[in-house]
Formats: C-alpha cells, sequence, structure tokens
C-alpha cells in the first residue's frame, strides 16, 4: 500500500495538471489540426497573469479565483492574435505550424525572459489550500485536489460546450474540410477564431495551476508541451476522452515510475512507454476510421 | 437571379475561365468536356475562388466579394463534384450542421431523410464510411435543407444508381417549379437541356454557345463542346 | 599534412599554446565576461553578469588596471555548454581578451576548462562547487566543498542531526557533493535516509517530497540548483512539511532565490561564505553600489559577491605581476601572498591551487528573505578542493582523480 | 479457357456488425468486359476494396493459382490487380511522365530505382496515346481536370501490365464523347485483361458490358448478359427503376459515325486540352 | 531540360567544395575554421532531413537521436582514448570503486567505433522506422513521436551522469584516433574530413533526387496510400529515405565531437534538433543545397549574432521561423525560381512547347 497510494494520489494531481495543459491542445491540435508549439508559452502566460494579479489585488484568498478567468482572457486574447496575424494563413499545412509556433514560443520566452524578472517571480497559494486532506491514512495536499477539481471543472465544461452547443461540429467540420465546410454556410473563420481564443484560454489555466506547482519563469512552458502533445495523440487526436484518460495515465505513471526509481529515470520511462504505446495504436485510445484514402 | 458576367478566373497564374458570361434563368445547365472549367465557374459563383475579372450578380446585388458562408446564408446552396461530405461526422451530424439555428430544422432533415431512405439506414454512420453514391445523396440532402433560393449542383447524379437518379432529376424539375432556380453542370446532356432553361457550353474556357434549353438539339451542342 | 600523434607530446603543447594575441599597447585591456543571458540559467546567471559590468565600471572609474580601462567584450553561454567552449576559444583568440570572466554550473566551468588550458588563457569561475579540480588558467572564487559542505555537515552535527535526506539537480555539482557528503556524513555518524535527483529542467518535485515526507529526516540537505528550487519548495509545504518539523540546509538558495520561492521560507538554512546580513567593513558599500547599479535587483548574494571581487582579484594579480601576461600573473600568484579585502572579510588566495580562503557561515533566513547568521567557522578556511586534510576522503579515488585530470 | 481468371468465392465483408458483403460469388476471363452493378451501398467498391486488400475479407479471391486475400495491398498490386479509385487520386506533385514511370516501376528491378530515368518507357508512350494525355506530359497532375486524372489512372494501370484491372466508376463526370472513348478503350484493353468494371452508367454498360452481376444489399441479385440482368424485375425494382426500359440519355441518339470518329485518341487529346495549343 | 537541371547541381556541388575545402582553409582564423567544421556536421544532418522531410515528407524532429549515436558513440571512444587504460575521470567522480560499464568496453577499439557511428543509427532508425511506417504513423503523429524521442534520449543520458556523463556531457578529449587534437595541423585536418563529409552527402542525395528513387519519395510523400496500389510498399520507401537521414545525422555527429570538444544532451535534445529542422525550412527543405546552407547560415548567425546581440539573437532566430515559413515555405532557395516565374509572367506555366521538347529530349 505504501507503495502504491502515495503514488497514486501524487500522480492523479500531476495528471489533472497535464491534463489542463493538454486540453487546450485537444482543441487546437486534435480538433483544428493545429500544432501550436506555443502553447507552453500560453501557459507560462498564465501563470504570470497569476502573478500579475497578485500584485495587484495582494495575496488574498482571493487571487487565485480571480487570476483564472483573467488568465483565461488574457492567455485566450494572445491565442486569439497569433490565429489572426499568423495560424489563418497555414490551415492548409497543419504540419508547418509546428515550426511558425515554434518561432512564436522562442520569441515569447525571450520576451519574458526580458520583461519579468530573470530568475521568475513567485505566485503564493492561498491560505485555503494549505493543509491536507487524509485519504486511507495518507495525506493529500490540498494544492492536489485544488488542480483535480480545477482540471473536472474545466474538462466538463469544454465537454458540454462542445457537446450541446453545435459549435463541436462546426469545429470538427471546418477542419475536415474549409471549403466544404464555408459552402455548407459555416463562418471558418469565426469557428478558428473562437476555437483558438477557448484553446489558449485553457492553457491560462493550466498556467495559473501550474504557478502553484513550479516556478513562474521563462522556461516554464517548456516542461509542459511535449508531454502535453503526447498526451492528446496517446488519447486520440480529437477524442476528449482520450486525452483525460492519456493525461491520468501518464501523470499516474510518472509518479509511480519516479516513486520506485528516480525522477530523471520516471521521464524516461513515461516517455518510452508513451511511445511504444502509441507504435501499437498510432492512432491512439480511441480511433475514428474513415475510407478515404488519401 | 444569379449572374455572371464576363468572369475570368483560374489557379495561381493559370486561367481557366476567360471571359464566361452565365445569363439568369431559372435552371441553367453548363456543359463542357472534362477540364473545359466547369467545376471553375461553379467555385466562382458560390464563392470559393476569387475572380481575377468579371461581376457576379445575385438577386441583382454585386456578391463578388462576399464569402461563401455569407452567400449561402443569402440563399445559396452548393453541391460539389465529387461525393464530398465531412467524413469524421455522422450522418446525420452533417445534416445538423447546415440544420443548427434554422427555425423547424429537424422538420427540415426529417425531409431529407425520407427523400433518401440511405441516409436514414445510416444516419448514425460516419459519413466517411458512406458509399459513394450514398455521399453523394448526403451532400444533395445537405444542400436542400437550407432551403435554398438558388441551387449550385456540380454533377449531381454522378456515382448515384439510376432510380435515385431519376429521383433527384424529378426533385430538381420540382424545385424549379417551385421557383427555386438551379445551376447545373451535368453530363447527360438529354435531362440537362430538357430541365434547363438555358444552357451555356463551355469548351477551354471560353463559352462556345449560349442558348434556350428545352427544344436545343443535343448534336448541336455536342460540336459546341468540341470546338 | 598531419600533425602530433600520440606520443609526440613535447612538441605538440609548444605548437598549440602559440603566442598571445593580447594587446596590451593601448590605453586599454580587453576582458572577457560570459555567462548565460538566454536559456534557463539566466534565471541565475544574468545577476552575476550585470554585477560584473558593476564591478569594471568600478575599476575603470579608480584608474582602471596598471592604468588600463577595462574594455569588456560580453559573450553569451546560452546555456549550452558547448557555446561556452565555443565562445570561449572566441574570447581567447579572436577578440585577444586577457582573461575571462564568468559561469555558473559546474558544467559550463568544465566545458570551459580545456579551452582556456588548451590557449593558456585565465578564467575567473564565481560560483560555489564540487571542488576536487585545480586548473593553473582557472581562478575559483567560490567555495570548494571544505567551505562550504564540509561547514553545513558540521553544523548539521552540532545540532544533532541523525537523519539526512539529500535532494539534488541531477548534475555533477549535486552528485559530486552528495557523493562527498555521503562520506562526511557517515564519518560523523549521520545517517542518509534517502537520495533524490531531478532534471535541472524541471521543477515538478511532488513524489520526491512524498518520499522525503515518508522517510521523516531530522534535516534536508538541498543543493537543487535553478528554478527547481522553487517546485521543490512549493511542494515541501504542499506536503505538509515545515522549518519546525524538517528544516532544509540549502548551498544554492541566497537572497536573491529567497523571495522568488513563491512561500515564506523563514527558518530554513542555507550555507555560504558572503550574506548580505554579513558584518565587514567593505560589505555596506558592497550592498550601496550594488542597490544604486542601474541593474540592480536590490539585494546581494554570495555568488554575485565572488563575480565582484573575481574583478578585483585579477586586477590585484595583474598589479602584483606587473603585467597581464598569463604565465606572470600565475607566477606573481605563487611567489607573493594576494590578498583583497573582499565584503566577505579579507581573502587571501592559494597561489597553488588558485582558489582563495573564506569564511564559512551557516544564515537562517528571516521573515524579510535575509539571513540571520546562525554559525560561523573560527577562522577563514583555507581551500582544500582535493579534501588533502580530510582523512575519511579516500586517497586512491583523490589519486585517481588526480591522474584523470591530468 | 486457359488463361488465368479472377474467381471471387463467397467473398465477405463485415465492418463492426455490419455487413457490407455478405457471401458474393463472381468471376471475370480475360476477353471480357465484366460489369459489377447495383444500388448505392450495394458492396461493390467494398468488393474492389477486399480483393486488393484494402478491407478484411473472408472467403476466396483467386487470380489463377493464386489466392489474394490476406495479403497486403502492395503484394497484391504485384501478382498484376490495378485498380482505380471512385475519386480519382494520382501524385499531384508529380508531372504526368513521372507519374506514369512511378506506375511502371513494378516490374523494374530495385536497383534501377537508384538510376536516373533516361527516357521513356515505351508502355507509357503507349499509354500517353491511348489516353490522349500525351500532351500533358509534364503537367503536374494536381492541376488535370477530373476526367483527366481519370484518365491518368487508366494510364497508370496500363504501364503497370496489369493483369486485372478493377475500375471503380471511371467515366463518372466524362461527357458522353469522353465516355464513349473511354469504353473502346477498354475494350481493346480487355482483349488480353480482365477488365472489372463498376459504373452507374446504364447506358455505358448496355454499350460495353459483356458480362454484368448485379449486388444488392451485399448479396449477388442477379447475373448474365447485358439483356438478361435488364429484364430481371428483381433489378428493375431495386436499381435500375424506369431507365431500364427508358433512354433518358443522350447515348441512344449519338450516331455511330460520330463515336467512331471520335474514338482515335489523339483527336480526343486535341479536344480535353486547351491553352497548350 | 531536367538533365541540364542536374549537371547544373552537380557543378555547383563543385563549387561548393572547392570552396569548403580549398578556399575555407586558407582565408579563415583557426577559430573560424573549426566553427565552420560544426556548420558543416549540421549541415549533414541537415541534408538528410532534407531527405526525409523535403522530399519524404517526414518531419524528422528527433534527429538528435541520431546525432547524440554518432557523436557520443566518438565520444566514448575519445574518452577512452584520453583516459588510456583507466576509468575516465568524471566516472570516479561518482562511484570510485565500479568499473567501466560494460557497453563502454568495446569503445576501445577505433574499428568498432567506426562501425558503431554507421550500423548503429542504421540499425536504430531501421527498427524505428520499420515499426512507425508499417503501423502508419505519419505527419503530426511522426513529428511529434519522433521530438518526444529525442527529449527521452537526452533526458536519459543525463539522468546516467556515471554511465555518460550526464547533463555536463563528455569533453576534454586530447587525441583523435592517435592524433594529438590540440594540434592545429590535425584540427584542420578534422575539419577537412568534416567538409569531404559533407561534400559525400551532397553527392549522395544528388544522385537520390535524379533518381527514380527521388520520384517516388515524393510520390510517397503526396499519397502514400495510392503508391500501395502501384505494387511498392511505401514503408520501404520513407524507411530507406529516414535511415539514410539517420546515418547522415549521425556522421555529422560524430565529426562534431572532435571539433567541438563536447558533446551534451542540450546537443541532442528538442531545442538542438528544431534547430537543424530550422536551418533546412530557413534554406528550403526540397531543394538540394538548401538545408545544408540553411543549416549553416543558422549556425554562423548563432556564433556571430549571438555574440554581439544575445537578447537579440532569439529574437531574430523566432522571426525567422515566422517569416520563412509564412511568406517563403520553400526557403530561400525558392526565391531565384520566384523572380524567374514572376518576369516570365502569366500564362506560359503549362506552355505545351516545352511538354513536347521534353518528350522529345526523353525519347532521344
Ligand atoms: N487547383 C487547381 N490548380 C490549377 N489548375 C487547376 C486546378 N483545378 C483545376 N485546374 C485546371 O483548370 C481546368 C478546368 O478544371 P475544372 O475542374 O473547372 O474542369 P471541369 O470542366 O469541371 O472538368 P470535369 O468535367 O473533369 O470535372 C483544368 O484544365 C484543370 O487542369
Ligand atoms: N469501413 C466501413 N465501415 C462501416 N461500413 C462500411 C465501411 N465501408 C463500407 N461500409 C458500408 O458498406 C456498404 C457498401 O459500401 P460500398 O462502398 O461497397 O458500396 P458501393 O456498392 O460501392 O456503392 P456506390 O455505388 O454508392 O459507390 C455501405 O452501406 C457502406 O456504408
Ligand atoms: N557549481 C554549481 N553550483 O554548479
Ligand atoms: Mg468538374
Ligand atoms: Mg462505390
Amino acid at each position: 500500500m505504501d507503495a502504491l497510494i502515495p503514488p497514486l494520489l501524487n500522480g492523479s494531481a500531476q495528471g489533472a495538471l497535464l491534463l489542463l495543459a493538454a486540453l487546450g491542445l485537444s482543441l487546437t491540435f486534435g480538433q483544428m489540426g493545429v500544432i501550436n508549439m506555443a502553447h507552453g508559452e500560453f501557459l507560462m502566460i498564465g501563470a504570470f497573469t497569476a502573478y500579475l494579479v497578485q500584485q495587484v489585488i495582494g495575496a488574498s484568498d482571493l487571487s487565485i479565483p480571480v487570476a483564472l478567468p483573467v488568465a483565461f482572457a488574457v492567455a485566450g486574447l494572445l491565442g486569439l492574435l497569433l490565429e489572426v496575424s499568423i495560424i489563418q494563413w497555414m490551415y492548409r499545412r497543419p504540419l508547418d505550424t509546428l515550426l511558425v509556433t515554434v518561432g512564436v514560443s522562442l520569441i515569447l520566452q525571450q520576451a519574458a525572459l526580458q520583461i519579468f524578472p530573470s530568475q521568475g517571480v513567485p505566485v503564493e497559494k492561498p491560505g485555503w489550500l494549505d493543509g491536507q486532506l487524509t485519504i486511507l491514512g495518507y495525506d493529500w495536499p490540498l494544492r492536489q485536489v485544488f488542480t483535480i477539481v480545477l482540471a473536472t471543472v474545466c474538462v466538463a465544461a469544454l465537454a458540454a460546450w462542445l457537446k450541446y452547443t453545435s459549435f463541436g461540429r462546426r469545429i470538427r467540420a471546418t477542419v475536415q474540410n474549409r471549403d466544404l465546410a464555408e459552402v455548407a454556410g459555416i463562418s471558418t473563420r469565426t469557428v478558428d477564431r473562437l476555437t483558438f481564443f477557448i484553446g489558449s484560454g485553457l492553457a491560462g489555466v493550466a498556467g495559473v495551476a501550474a504557478s502553484l506547482v513550479g516556478g513562474t519563469n521563462s522556461q516554464m512552458g517548456a516542461q509542459y508541451i511535449i508531454p502535453a502533445f503526447l498526451v492528446v495523440a496517446a488519447g486520440g487526436i480529437g477524442q476528449l476522452r482520450g486525452t483525460i484518460v492519456a493525461a491520468l495515465a501518464v501523470g499516474v505513471g510518472l509518479s509511480c515510475f519516479a516513486y520506485w526509481t528516480t525522477g530523471s529515470l520516471a521521464q524516461v520511462l513515461a516517455f518510452i512507454l508513451v511511445i511504444v504505446f502509441l507504435q501499437l495504436r498510432p492512432q491512439g485510445l480511441f480511433t475514428v476510421r474513415t475510407r478515404s484514402l488519401v | 437571379m444569379l449572374e455572371l458576367t464576363d468572369i475570368e478566373a483560374g489557379y495561381g497564374r493559370t486561367r481557366v475561365l476567360h471571359g464566361v458570361t452565365v445569363p439568369a434563368g431559372k435552371v441553367v445547365a453548363v456543359l463542357g468536356h472534362n477540364g473545359a472549367g466547369k467545376t471553375t465557374l461553379l467555385r466562382v459563383a458560390i464563392g470559393l475562388i476569387k475572380p481575377t475579372k468579371g461581376r457576379v450578380f445575385f438577386d441583382g446585388e454585386d456578391i463578388a466579394s462576399l464569402a461563401p458562408n455569407r452567400r449561402v446564408a443569402r440563399g445559396m446552396a452548393y453541391v460539389p463534384q465529387g461525393q464530398q461530405a465531412f467524413g469524421q461526422l455522422t450522418t446525420l451530424e452533417n445534416l445538423q450542421l447546415v440544420a443548427d439555428g434554422r427555425r423547424r430544422g429537424k422538420a427540415l432533415i426529417e425531409a431529407q431523410l425520407a427523400r433518401f431512405p440511405a441516409l436514414e439506414q445510416f444516419a448514425a454512420r460516419k459519413a466517411g464510411l458512406l458509399s459513394g453514391g450514398q455521399r453523394q445523396q448526403l451532400a444533395i440532402a445537405r444542400a436542400l435543407i437550407t432551403e435554398p433560393k438558388l441551387l449550385i449542383l456540380d454533377e449531381p447524379t454522378e456515382g448515384i444508381q439510376p432510380t435515385i437518379v431519376a429521383e433527384i432529376e424529378r426533385t430538381i424539375v420540382q424545385l424549379a417549379a417551385e421557383g427555386i432556380n438551379v445551376l447545373l453542370v451535368e453530363q447527360h446532356i438529354g435531362f440537362a437541356l430538357e430541365a434547363a432553361e438555358r444552357y451555356v457550353v463551355l469548351a477551354s474556357g471560353f463559352v462556345t454557345r449560349t442558348d434556350e434549353g428545352g427544344s436545343a438539339a443535343v448534336s448541336t451542342v455536342r460540336a459546341a463542346m468540341a470546338i | 599534412g598531419c600533425g602530433a600523434r600520440a606520443g609526440d607530446e613535447a612538441s605538440a603543447s609548444s605548437k598549440s599554446a602559440g603566442p598571445s594575441c593580447v594587446d596590451t599597447s593601448g590605453s586599454t585591456i580587453k576582458l572577457g565576461f560570459l555567462n548565460s543571458l538566454t536559456g534557463g540559467m539566466a534565471i541565475s546567471e544574468k545577476t552575476v553578469s550585470n554585477v560584473l559590468h558593476m564591478a569594471a565600471d568600478e575599476i575603470n572609474a579608480g584608474g582602471g588596471i596598471l592604468g588600463k580601462k577595462i574594455q569588456y567584450v560580453q559573450e553569451d553561454g546560452a546555456t549550452d555548454w558547448p557555446t561556452f567552449a565555443e565562445k570561449t576559444e572566441k574570447l581567447l583568440t579572436q577578440d585577444c581578451v586577457a582573461a575571462i570572466f564568468g559561469g555558473w554550473t559546474s558544467s559550463s566551468r568544465k566545458a570551459v576548462k580545456p579551452v582556456v588550458e588548451k590557449n593558456n588563457g585565465l578564467f575567473f569561475y564565481p560560483v560555489q562547487y564540487e571542488g576536487l579540480e585545480a586548473s593553473p588558467n582557472i581562478y575559483y572564487t567560490g567555495a570548494t566543498t571544505n567551505q562550504q559542505i564540509i561547514p553545513a555537515m558540521d553544523f548539521l552535527a552540532s545540532k544533532g542531526v541523525k537523519k539526512l535526506f539529500l535532494a539534488g539537480s541531477d548534475y555533477v555539482f549535486p552528485r559530486t557533493a552528495n557523493a562527498i557528503i555521503k562520506l562526511y556524513a557517515a564519518k560523523l555518524g549521520i545517517q542518509i535516509v534517502g537520495e533524490e535527483y531531478v532534471p535541472l529542467d524541471k521543477d515538478d518535485w511532488t513524489t520526491q517530497v512524498a518520499k522525503i515526507k515518508a522517510a521523516k529526516p531530522d534535516f534536508i540537505f538541498n543543493t537543487i540548483n535553478g528554478s527547481s528550487n522553487v517546485g521543490f519548495i512549493k511542494a515541501y509545504y504542499d506536503a505538509g512539511l515545515t522549518a519546525a518539523t524538517t528544516p532544509i540546509i540549502s548551498v544554492s538558495i541566497a537572497e536573491e532565490e529567497a523571495p522568488a520561492m513563491g512561500h515564506e521560507v523563514t527558518g530554513h538554512y542555507a550555507s555560504w561564505n558572503y550574506f548580505q546580513s554579513l558584518k565587514s567593513d567593505t560589505n555596506p558599500k558592497f550592498i550601496e553600489s550594488w542597490k544604486a547599479y542601474p541593474k540592480s535587483s536590490g539585494v546581494t548574494s554570495d555568488p554575485m559577491e565572488a563575480a565582484y571581487i573575481s574583478l578585483y582579484l585579477y586586477k590585484a594579480l595583474v598589479e602584483a605581476a606587473g603585467s597581464f601576461d598569463v604565465n606572470a600573473v600565475n607566477a606573481a600568484a605563487k611567489s607573493k601572498p594576494i590578498t583583497f579585502a573582499a565584503p566577505e572579510g579579507t581573502v587571501t588566495l592559494d597561489g597553488e591551487n588558485h582558489h582563495i580562503s573564506k569564511p564559512g557561515h551557516i544564515g537562517q533566513i528571516n521573515a524579510s528573505n535575509q539571513f540571520d547568521i546562525v554559525w560561523s567557522s573560527d577562522k577563514f578556511i583555507k581551500p582544500d578542493p582535493f579534501l588533502n586534510g580530510y582523512d575519511w576522503f579516500p586517497a586512491n579515488v583523490r589519486d585517481q582523480l588526480v591522474k584523470a585530470a591530468g | 479457357m486457359t488463361e488465368t481468371s479472377l474467381v471471387v468465392t463467397d467473398l465477405h465483408v463485415e465492418f463492426s456488425g455490419f455487413v457490407a458483403v455478405g457471401g458474393v460469388s463472381f468471376d471475370a476471363h480475360p476477353g471480357e468486359v465484366r460489369f459489377l452493378i447495383g444500388p448505392n451501398g450495394a458492396g461493390k467498391t467494398t468488393c474492389i476494396d477486399a480483393i486488393t486488400g484494402l478491407s478484411p475479407a473472408t472467403g476466396s479471391a483467386r487470380l489463377g493459382e493464386q489466392e489474394l486475400l490476406g495479403r497486403p495491398v502492395h503484394k497484391i498490386v504485384r501478382l498484376g490487380i490495378g485498380r482505380t479509385f471512385q475519386t480519382a487520386s494520382v501524385f499531384n506533385e508529380l508531372s504526368v511522365l513521372q507519374n506514369l514511370d512511378i506506375a511502371a516501376g513494378r516490374h523494374r528491378h530495385w536497383s534501377s530505382l537508384l538510376r536516373t530515368r533516361r527516357g521513356v518507357d515505351p508502355s507509357i508512350e503507349q499509354a500517353l496515346e491511348e489516353t490522349g494525355l500525351a500532351g500533358e506530359l509534364a503537367t503536374p497532375a494536381g492541376i488535370l481536370s477530373h476526367g483527366q486524372k481519370q484518365w491518368l489512372e487508366i494510364a497508370m494501370l496500363l504501364v503497370q501490365d496489369a493483369r486485372v484491372l478493377l475500375l471503380d466508376e471511371p467515366v463518372a463526370g466524362m461527357s458522353q464523347d469522353e465516355r464513349t472513348a473511354t469504353g473502346e478503350l477498354l475494350q481493346r484493353v480487355a482483349a488480353k485483361r480482365i477488365v472489372l468494371v463498376v459504373e452507374h452508367d446504364m447506358d455505358f454498360m448496355r454499350r460495353f458490358a459483356t458480362r454484368v452481376t448485379v449486388l444488392h444489399q451485399g448479396k449477388v441479385l442477379s447475373h448474365g448478359t447485358v439483356a438478361e440482368v435488364q429484364a430481371d424485375p428483381k433489378v428493375q425494382e431495386v436499381y435500375l427503376g424506369t431507365a431500364g426500359a427508358a433512354t433518358t440519355d443522350a447515348m441512344a441518339v449519338v450516331p455511330e459515325a460520330a463515336a467512331v470518329e471520335l474514338a482515335s485518341a489523339p483527336e480526343m487529346a486535341a479536344s480535353t486540352h486547351h491553352e497548350g495549343d | 531540360m531536367t538533365k541540364l537541371r542536374s549537371l547544373f547541381s552537380l557543378s555547383g556541388i563543385g563549387v561548393f567544395a572547392v570552396v569548403l575545402l580549398a578556399v575555407a582553409p586558407l582565408v579563415l582564423t583557426d577559430h573560424w575554421l573549426s566553427n565552420l567544421g560544426k556548420y558543416c556536421c549540421w549541415a549533414m544532418a541537415a541534408v538528410g532531413i532534407g531527405l526525409a522531410w523535403g522530399r519524404g515528407g517526414m518531419l524528422v524532429m528527433g534527429q538528435g537521436v541520431f546525432f547524440a549515436l554518432g557523436a557520443y558513440s566518438m565520444a566514448m571512444h575519445l574518452t577512452l582514448e584520453t583516459a588510456g587504460d583507466g576509468v575516465p575521470g568524471f566516472m570516479v567522480l561518482y562511484d570510485p570503486l565500479a568499473p567501466l560499464p560494460a557497453f563502454w568496453e568495446p569503445f576501445r577499439s577505433t574499428a568498432f567505433t567506426l562501425v558503431a557511428i554507421v550500423a548503429l543509427p542504421v540499425v536504430v532508425a531501421g527498427i524505428l522506422g520499420y515499426a512507425l511506417f508499417k503501423r502508419r504513423v505519419k505527419g503530426a503523429y511522426f513529428a511529434i513521436l519522433t521530438q518526444a524521442l529525442a527529449v527521452a534520449l537526452a533526458t536519459l543520458i543525463s539522468s546516467t551522469i556515471r554511465e555518460t556523463g550526464g547533463d555536463t556531457g563528455l569533453s576534454d578529449f586530447k587525441y583523435f584516433f592517435g592524433f594529438v587534437l590540440n594540434d592545429p595541423a590535425n584540427r584542420s585536418m578534422v575539419y577537412l574530413i568534416a567538409a569531404g563529409l559533407l561534400v559525400v552527402c551532397l553527392l549522395v542525395v544528388w544522385q537520390l533526387y535524379r533518381s527514380r528513387f527521388g520520384e517516388l519519395l515524393v510520390a510517397t510523400r503526396d499519397a502514400e496510400e495510392r503508391v500501395r496500389f502501384l505494387g511498392y510498399d511505401p514503408a520501404n520507401i520513407k524507411l530507406v529515405a529516414f535511415v539514410v537521414a539517420a546515418l547522415m545525422a549521425s556522421i555529422g555527429g560524430a565529426m562534431f565531437v572532435p571539433i567541438v570538444g563536447i558533446i551534451t544532451p542540450a546537443e541532442i535534445g528538442a531545442a538542438a534538433s528544431i534547430l537543424m529542422i530550422a536551418g533546412v525550412a530557413f534554406g528550403g527543405r526540397a531543394s538540394l543545397f538548401g538545408p545544408a546552407l540553411g543549416a549553416m547560415a543558422v549556425g554562423w548567425g548563432q556564433s556571430s549574432l549571438g555574440s554581439t546581440w544575445p537578447d537579440g539573437w532569439t529574437y531574430i532566430i523566432g522571426l525567422l521561423f515566422i517569416v520563412v515559413i509564412l511568406f517563403l515555405p520553400k526557403g530561400l532557395s525558392s526565391l531565384p525560381a520566384r523572380f524567374a516565374a514572376a518576369r516570365r509572367g502569366p500564362g506560359e506555366q503549362r506552355a505545351a512547347a516545352t511538354a513536347t521538347r521534353q518528350l522529345e529530349e526523353a525519347k532521344s
């Protein structure tokens, strides 16, 4: 039990954070096909926003609840800016979006390094997140529980939005065939912008959660980007439930490996396992097939 | 209703259409060999290609600057060539996509499912898994759901079984009778001429003949196509 | 045509260290500054770089070195060790600088070392490190192990610590430091109840902290570098650990880092040779100048101080030698004791191993993120990078290392 | 008949519970233009998919002595099976010549892959003539029109020297003249090869089919000569409707002379490619 | 016409070779010559990426993995050569008593090392590529997967400090197959080997591009499934390109070590792998010279702009990515053709005359 429960508890929180980081990607990458390598920097922007909110209203109990929507809006607007200025010209060559956004991510990192103190900024945990929950005799930090709750809320909201509004359909239609979507009466531009806004905004929310876990600095986004992509890919492109399962699996896996071996090796093992999994199931956990040939 | 005048258009530096004019008419047929530019012309009409020259009038208004989805909102509908559907969406979702936000959306879908039994049968199947003809039926149903004022059809019966071809041909005639305009590209010259009030023959991107439909002789048309 | 082969060493070394291209004829002298201004380590190194600029300005205002104004060439090591090597070579052979100042991680130093040795240049390294090194072309102004790690262990022993947990970043300094800690702990009768490493660029410590919590140590020895510390501290407090129950002693959290943790860290300890709170004759002036400096971060810290004095040390060396020539400088270092009134006190250079004597201090973090000094070594500690004076350090390892270092 | 034939026996294809093809048997021999017709969704394309290894199937599909089912796609092709697709797919970035050269590659030794192409294979030249694409030699295939792409696909099959040609709606979207030309091309090709055509154009079928198999809901509904099939009331009910009897299409009024005149390929080419001249 | 173009390219390679092998050693200082050697190593990897990505459509974002295979093979050998009979110094540091790890032992042998530099990438890329391509992993999946591999390998090396030197890397090599590395004459010899190998890489892709394989590769890029129906297994076609690319990266990595004198996980991880791609995209992914020249330009930019303007350099490289991909998806090497096309004007593009001429030419 001692070797199982703690990594399970830790791991689900780690998975929840990964899920938050991957959620936006499951929209912009999974649904729209844009490989946004600057997603990690949107997350970073969310974290810096949390810091700025704390600077303005103080590190009170309210600061994090306030920071969440603000970070969503700030990161979302930046995402929108990126879409309007660059991504919109690239929908017909999705692989190239990867390279363009690598450029964006380099620029955002450097800008953050120059705007904020180079050693990073402190984001403080509100008092109500101090303490632990006792589960089966094991302490579960409230901060971890909070991350899980936040991820659950975001997932539920996103799922509901995709399911109960026609928007989900429109996103998928737009990605599959822009011309056809356009002649089916869908304003593909609106769809693109809104999707990118929400996807980037979710990265901002993830950034607030991440700011409570590690350092808030120019490099923080780089830690999340590849695992987040792996999670989306392993879950099956465009499959929300796949992303959820994959994120939790990777989080718990990372934590278990780190518990049983070392932190560094855990990273390697988790990566290798996802890669092997993707090799076995190249379309991810949940697959959609069509007959179309090319 | 729809009128294209002196259209020049193409892809990149390749010019495909050279001063093409399509008159207004209830049912207008565009005829021509492979590669004559028929599809290109229809893409100009719906707005997927911006013409380099010429004007596009719809309801007496110049719509050249409107995006396709705005044109659809004004009552144009387009069935592209090649059995196109949103493969990852189910048949029903393909229809809901265009019915969303319309009054009586459900009823409109029902009506089309009744018209095409195969679609009803496979409503829950991903459209990408449908057979070619089923997909084509889906494409037509999708266009009809929008209750268009003008229907643009690019070889709508291609790949469809004869009984349903007959159904579609009947539908076209019926729609025309109901006052819906149709711009039709069709290889079945016989039917096209029968249904069309006017027709245009394209050859290598030039209009080689424009005339009244109905009584026109197939041989005249064929001659014009071969110029 | 082919050059020298293994075996004809003599001809090779004479060829490689060609005549220096340093130009000492003008009214200025070129120095190279080399730190990571971009990439992950910029977080720590930018301040060091800034303080070097300040020292150069000060020295220039005071008339320069041997009457020559410092003209510095700034290079970016970009947190990439091969880049450090490339830039070192560039500074020495293209810019012809008389000496290079900078670096932070031991990795960067290890990349620079062969290049300065090959070109017979000079490199001044300002950060505490794992020892076991002494290059004729490097001067070390940060602490070696017997000036920081060993005092920290002595302090822990004096507090009656029985169980110690080691947490570090996964690279050469923490690994080596912990290897030494383990040897010394065995001697002191302190039990090491666990050892955890996380890569420098990762900062999720939650699982490792869970392990620490389970191991119930009396103290945690922290050799984590850079922003990974933030994640460590956050996970530590999330888990309900506190300074009262499980204090941390750190060798890389200083005045600069303490307020950046996102959690107050009052009550924890750090082992350094310099604290801003240190009372010495020269410290107030140093703090004041730094606070007034345009690119200032407001607080001073040990690595900054070590960088600051490295430039003054160089000035002292050159003036003692009366020349910028490397061999002359090294000879001067050997022949007469070079001392310098540093903010940490009057330090003396060891001409043999190129390290300086330093006072050992343990500070405890207070509410204003400054350090209250709670323990000090009775005198300045002589640098002993190879731990010759410590019998618990295995002689065969020392021999092998010396041999491997050539 | 001594030449190898394509024999399909009791072919089954199932997609997660849905039976797309449920026990279809038919055969095709060199010298005939074999037609496979049936309502949309009857399983025609799926049959071809199964034979070419695209869909997993049970039953048997043999070319001569060789069982085809269960082999990977490219191995089946190497046995001499070639196909076209309902929606034409060619290599858009490559020129017509390059497309054909690649198609011809199956017979070359692998080492020739590393060498540069010198000259145009006679088979390619012939295929270009046959399909009237000679003028489009250097055109990137991506900018060919719909019909031209279909010809290119047929030409690729020709140079591939496939023993079996499976053509999925090869004349869809072609004008009448082009249909005629294509049909005649197929007749010529069929002299030495097995040709299986899926089509909904009944006039085309009437003109060129030797034997017809009708599928319906994954089963064989009927088979026989054109006349036999057309007369079958079951076929009329589910598929032909009135088209079985009536001649709505222009084909009926095409003067024989015109068709003959159009059959010669170069003129056909001239009529389809523009700008170039 | 095609023939002419390919001869033109060949003479281009000739000029390139003369510049690299004869002119550069005469005009450059030792420092810049060794920098140029470093760029050549990146250029080798880039030439491979051009083949795999530009022609084959496989966005290989983890060439660092293969770069590492060559680099670490070489570095282990050179480390052992420097250490003589003993255990390398850094290993003593972390665990004085443990022996040399078993996988180091064979790298004492020169022959084994040379074989490993060639065989390791072939075997690893072969197995990996076979697994991925047979399972039809492609597009973004492939890109992310290969990138993840590079990250995983870099992390693995970082976390095995005693076995591999960890994050600090391997450095301080004294000899290169018996030659003293500090000797300037030997250093220019090492440079010449690297430059020569780059020229060989260019010749290899030159022949591949003009061969039928080159056309097939493009066909596979455009319509992989369709290729299957022509009797080819696209997996094999892609595999060949992938393996060749891996081999080039490995050789580049191997030469990187004696030239730069240090190898660390940072040189093979995500950022390094992406930078290799930056050069290729910048120069022109599908062209012959684009990838090599692009990689060299990026390397040079890093050395020189990184010096004069360290803060700005990151912005420049970032903007480079954006501007080039956005406006010049075919890289700088497409500029001349663009200008030419613009001058020629519309209409003539599909000139039948050209086609006929080509047919005639091809027939003869
Ligand atoms: N995307 C494109 N880029 C360049 N040229 C194109 C493109 N699409 C079509 N063309 C060219 O434009 C011309 C007209 O094509 P279009 O598709 O309009 O013909 P069509 O009359 O619809 O033929 P079909 O009956 O075969 O469908 C053709 O010669 C074709 O090569
Ligand atoms: N992968 C699949 N998964 C599920 N159903 C499929 C799949 N492939 C085909 N089907 C179904 O099998 C049936 C037969 O399809 P097929 O494409 O063979 O029809 P077809 O006879 O070629 O029709 P058409 O004349 O319209 O081209 C259709 O109902 C189709 O929806
Ligand atoms: N020397 C250090 N802290 O790396
Ligand atoms: Mg068309
Ligand atoms: Mg079909």
